[in-house]
């Protein structure tokens, strides 16, 4: 065999290999796929990645209520780590990415039942199932936990623990099953399916809106408007939004499930959205109101995270840049309205992640990339507008709203009635951290 | 002119306030302390209970003219008693004298001052 | 050449890639090792995760000691990344991995003192041994951190130092070296040796029995039991458990070496035991106190950690979840009985992972996977019952509790009475932080 | 086919692949690079963790000012995040890495305007351009971040936005072309260019020095030197020094834009040499004033890492031992020196930065790896000494001293005239989180 | 002797602190408190403007032998005032009697002690 | 009824109030101030002494009747001196009168109040 040959097939294996998957797929379907281990690794990476989102979206919030529940708003961003983690192996991860049952209502596989099939299963793109299963695993998890920033300083813990297991099977599992699993019907919509990239319907719009309706149905803290605003630690939501920034890499690139060009494309997005969005607010901020407040700069980093999550995957730096601007406007004026409108949102979950979502998942229509226009083009045989695009978003969204708001408004009334999910007066004067979870967290504060 | 110190539990501190304000006695300071009585605290540390030395209270120190003491002490023991009837722990108020009073802004002093 | 030759090839060379090591290593093990660029980030990734793991601990220890011991208990974690990380390089690394001598007590290669003789070398895992060295050696880091946590609030800092250095060299190296050497007697123990994945006898057992022991021979604090639980920031301890599971992905996922099926398992489990344990100990408290603690929490969190540290390379979910949820009651239960016993483990580091790890070591033994069974019985040429590997499991963890508790007492000692370790009354009265470090960890407390 | 011939092609294919990049390059520059999805994992890892260090850098610096100036100073590292990213995003790469012009003083290309040129681009690393972008912008976001921490406690947010913003255009970019841009004047300087592996002179040397610069112009803090030193949280200054060093894994090991041989160096040198420095510090501040103090261990991490970055390439373990001691020592003394000189760098940006970048840039000399001696004489074709590298990097590091002083005036004096620099007495007695961002950083602190 | 109880804005200490060091008056006890007068706050939260319902102030406890209270609220009061003719939420003195003052140290009582 | 307000070490605080609960003093507030006399604190910042402006320091505050007075003070004196003799830096003991005090809970007022 002469040296030419061996440079030929040795370049031709690279080429296989760069695009193994794919490849492999088409070529013989029957074959198990081999595993990529720089993807894997950086799966792996992404699932630490939107782990640390939970203890940085319990600072975030933590930081913003009354010293005397900042305990209890930190665990309901960490008791989540423990209800949903525990129900996705159970059972959330077969309801989300199994074949679809009931109608399609979810899915269902018992293989992924207690997770018990997939001890030795490679998916195409060459990361073990097991990885994906608890990078989704995540998202099921930090969903609920954004909702609670809505209800914060008034929701007694066990009610809490019980309400999010429900929200979790009943509106989370089969939302994200209708979006993100092969055979989901919004993920079939229209030409190329409805975009979510990461997750703005399933996550933030799904969050944000069932907040809002927990929120007004539970009712207004004590003292609302009032004596409502008294961040304990504003260092530590700073913080907290940094490392919320951190974790979002993971959370958009690793939903890349990959790690090539869709994954760098995907991150670069989200840091100039989030950059955009950060400067944006503090702009806006000292325009209406002389000041540029921390929370402002953390609160515009957030609007851009959201907004272009489930854009990371099909817009370019110029559309991030304008998606991420555009979301912290948006996201001010609804908070300001909020203001008008009296409802006790207590972190604003409905205004930054109901609207940031919103505006994420349609706006993005305009700054599709081309190559994914063609693609669809194709898909739908003929045309296929920005207009068709943007009524399927809008056909996803309108239904993640719809959907979100009446199972929310079930279940808050359920387990409240049930249970017991407002916190009484009295608890609530003396505060979660100690009534709830005989704590303090701040024993520093007072000589002892 | 008296000072009134009280010593209430922490959660009652915005009602007492609310009250106050109702009783049109705005002016105020408060203090955040730890202090030790009859009352017997209880906290959880890995599944014990552990009984604090000391537990956090709110301290209040309200200047006021002599004829508003009484109205004062009566808003914030109502205010501050939980429980209705009142509970362990509700608190203490202390009145002392004051001699003389004087606001930094304008120098006024006496009970025009307060 | 026909295309059907190249396909064939060109897949074949998929198939070697994939377990590029190992077919390497059958075919001819003299080619050196390629490098894994995925394995190599992944390992990368995990020696990055494990070092955020000491300010983790340090901020999990920090919150839970008086206000006047922040700086001071924080330091021992930190001190550790300065010593044993110096240590290490100089013959840490040598003496654990190095062939056997002084009839196998430890190992020793002067290639390895100084790190000087593997500046070019590739492990047959495909990747550089640098890597490999800098993430052993995190875990010689961490373990004489976990064991400060039973003697925290009252040891002199140059003591501890002193202690620390002398503690990984006779103690932490040795038991490496046995049970992770290639060499090692214990990690050649029966059939297919002495099950510790990623360190539950090594690092958990270690740590936590030399801190009972330490904390006995040194005295209980000033004040104990009595005053002695006055946790200044459980909000930081919060932080701090969160930062150490996402640490611990590394820390156990990283112990696969490699990017991965075994890798997305280690992870897999880890997460499954961590969730499990958090939620069992809540429910425990919930019916035992009516009161559900953050801190209770994220004591779960590490005893479920802890617990699945051996076992996350032979388990399946089902097994980690019960192992999760034992090791929460079991640890829940010592630290009651500590209450009776009266001694003074400050922060549980026995409680925790002396007893945790124990719990995983030997009930791992009840959940490992068949296929680990199937090549143990065929490693003893023969039968291997569960039995067979409890009573090596057994042997395992009798022999590191021994040896950590013997070494450690004349450690102690010696150091105690040669420098001084145990902090006197008046140091202890005025905090470490000011005594020891001048220094105060709030300076925000008080005006200056 | 005989087995044999497949083996040997298959272990070709691997050898290629293992140096893809560079082979590929050697045969023909013509073809599109593939991705190595390996490489690509890890150059994301590092890109996150980088930004991971900008909370990072806020905790530390945040800990050590006044309480009232918490949130400010915060916000100096945090809107670096939002400016810098969308300045970078939009002509920052275009000036750093595009081609020469302007006589070379930046580069241009108007492919990376926007970063609109480079959607589908690979490099011959095999990571897509994206990345590089991306991970790259992040060192341009910390450089003047770290620079703010000589003018903390005084500067007015809007003047500080608009600085940052025009050193980034004026100072850093053109920096970075200079010793990074292929065509860059000192990246060929002497033989192999000035050796500045991760930012030795572009970050360090330069944000240090602009510091000075600044703090001398801007003149001290209200009640200097006997009010100046009150920490209002060295907790958080301990988390931030320990997430700066988990985030320098990725500043020095990324910087290898590779996942390999080069990457591990990168990371063990850093490691090495942060925990030395660290040591050092603490025995040199017992030694000196018999006590060691935690915020001594953090200056100690951040000098020895200082003093790596620029080396992590091509010194040895051994070597970092050394730079990392004398690092910590000369630091030590810098700041001690600063004492007598009365001038306000207000957390040292200039004694730990500029001198730790300017010792390591020196000193690595000394320790570099014989390989690259041995490529340097070749390349310079004959003879090419230790001195006449020192003197390559004397040149490179007086350079950049010079530039960055001198620019770092100019904009100085002409912020301060045009929009106000340096806050008045009132808003610094106020506090700049009351003052300028309407914010308390600790709400905790008073009831309310 | 008399306490006199000083609350002023917390920007003002490190000038009080001053001007009481300059008129040799070095002895001082502070602390962090909040305290609701005239003086309206206002934070930003989220482009809102909100009115807290305390602001954080800073006490100062001064023992001080009775010729010493004139020149000792003085300097406080130059100190304390800001925008030179002073301006809502500067402060207030309070003066209460101070019956007996005893160092522990030593034991000393009365006005040797303060 | 006196007022007894106590600035001592916080590093006194533990053994203090057990000396005070042996005397059967029980009630107490006690609260985190900062304060500066004689005493120079001093503490290290990167390699530098730096003498801090305030130190520090425990405030406490206890209510007594007349006839506990001096064993109060002393029982304090006595707990609060470090070094067996006393070193400076132990601190104060402020005695005021106090005209009333009343039980929140109970209404109670005077002497049995307290
Ligand atoms: N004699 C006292 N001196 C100072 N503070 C007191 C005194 N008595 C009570 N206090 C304060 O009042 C708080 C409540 O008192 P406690 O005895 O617990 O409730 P009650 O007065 O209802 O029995 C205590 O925590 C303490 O801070
Ligand atoms: N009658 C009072 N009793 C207790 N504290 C008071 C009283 N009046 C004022 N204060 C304290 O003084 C502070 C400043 O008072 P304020 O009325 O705002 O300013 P000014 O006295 O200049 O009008 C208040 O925040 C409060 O802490
Ligand atoms: N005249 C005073 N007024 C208010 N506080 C005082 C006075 N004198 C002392 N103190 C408080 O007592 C503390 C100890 O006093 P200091 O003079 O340092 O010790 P010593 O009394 O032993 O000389 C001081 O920090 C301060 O808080």
């Amino acid at each position: 065999m002469s040296r030419v040959n061996w440079r030929k097939i040795a370049s031709l294996a690279l080429v296989l290999l760069a695009c193994a998957p794919c490849v492999l797929w088409a070529q013989d379907p029957a074959a198990t796929p081999k595993v990529d281990s720089g993807a894997t690794a950086w799966m792996l990476t992404s699932t630490t990645l939107v782990l640390l989102m939970i203890p940085g979206l319990a600072m975030f919030y933590g930081g913003l209520v009354q010293t005397k529940n900042v305990l209890g708003t930190m665990m309901h961003s960490f008791v989540a780590m423990g209800i949903i983690a525990v129900l996705w192996m159970v059972c959330g991860y077969s309801m989300s990415f199994g074949p679809n049952t009931l109608g399609g209502w979810c899915g269902w596989s018992w293989d992924y039942f207690l997770l018990r099939g997939i001890d030795e299963k490679i998916l195409d793109s060459g990361i073990p199932e097991y990885v994906f299963a608890m990078f989704q695993g995540k998202f099921a998890i930090i969903t609920p936990a954004l909702l609670a920033g809505a209800i914060a300083e008034r929701v007694r813990f066990r009610g809490y623990c019980i309400f999010i297991a429900l929200w979790a099977l009943l509106v989370y599992n089969p939302l994200c099953h209708w979006v993100w699993a092969k055979d989901g019907f919004l993920f079939k919509l229209g030409a190329a399916g409805a975009i979510d990239f990461a997750g703005g319907t399933v996550v933030h719009i799904s969050s944000g809106v069932s907040g809002l309706v927990a929120a007004l149905l539970l009712g207004a803290r004590r003292g609302h408007p009032k004596l409502a605003v008294r961040p304990n630690n504003l260092v530590m939501t700073m913080i907290g939004a940094g490392l919320l920034w951190v974790g979002w890499f993971g959370f958009n690139a690793g939903s890349a499930i990959s790690s090539g060009l869709d994954t760098a494309r995907a991150l670069t997005m989200t840091q100039v959205a989030a950059a955009t969005g950060a400067l944006t607010w503090v702009i806006v901020e000292a325009l209406h109101r002389g000041k540029s407040s921390a929370l402002g700069f953390a609160s515009g980093v957030l609007a851009g995270l959201v907004a272009v999550t489930p854009a990371a995957g099909v817009v370019q730096p110029t559309g991030a840049l304008i998606l991420g601007a555009c979301a912290a406007v948006i996201c001010y004026l609804a908070i300001q309205v909020k203001e008008k409108l009296k409802y006790d949102d207590s972190l604003d979950a409905f205004g930054v992640h109901g609207v940031g979502g919103t505006v994420g998942a349609l706006l993005l229509t305009f700054f599709i990339r081309d190559s994914w226009m063609v693609a669809a083009r194709e898909a739908a045989k003929g045309s296929w507008t920005l207009l068709d695009q943007l009524s399927v978003q809008a056909t996803a969204v309108g239904i993640a709203i719809a959907y979100a708001a009446i199972a929310t408004t079930i279940l808050v009334l359920l387990v409240d009635k049930v249970f017991g999910l407002r916190a009484d007066a009295s608890t609530e004067m003396a505060g979660l951290d100690y009534s709830i979870h005989g704590e303090q967290g701040y024993g520093m504060l007072n000589l002892s | 002119m008296k000072m009134i110190t009280a010593i209430i539990r922490e959660s009652q501190l915005d009602q007492v306030r609310e009250a106050l304000i109702a009783a049109e006695i705005e002016r105020i300071t408060v203090t955040r302390v730890s202090g030790h009585g009859q009352q017997q605290g209880e906290n959880i540390y890995r599944g014990q209970k552990v009984v604090p030395n000391l537990i956090p209270k709110t301290r209040l120190d309200i200047a006021v003219n002599d004829e508003f003491v009484e109205i004062t002490c009566n808003t914030i023991i109502e205010a501050a008693r939980t429980n209705g009837s009142g509970s362990v722990g509700d608190g203490k108020i202390f009145i002392s004298p004051l001699e003389e009073c004087i606001r930094i802004r304008t120098g006024e002093r006496g009970g025009r001052a307060i």
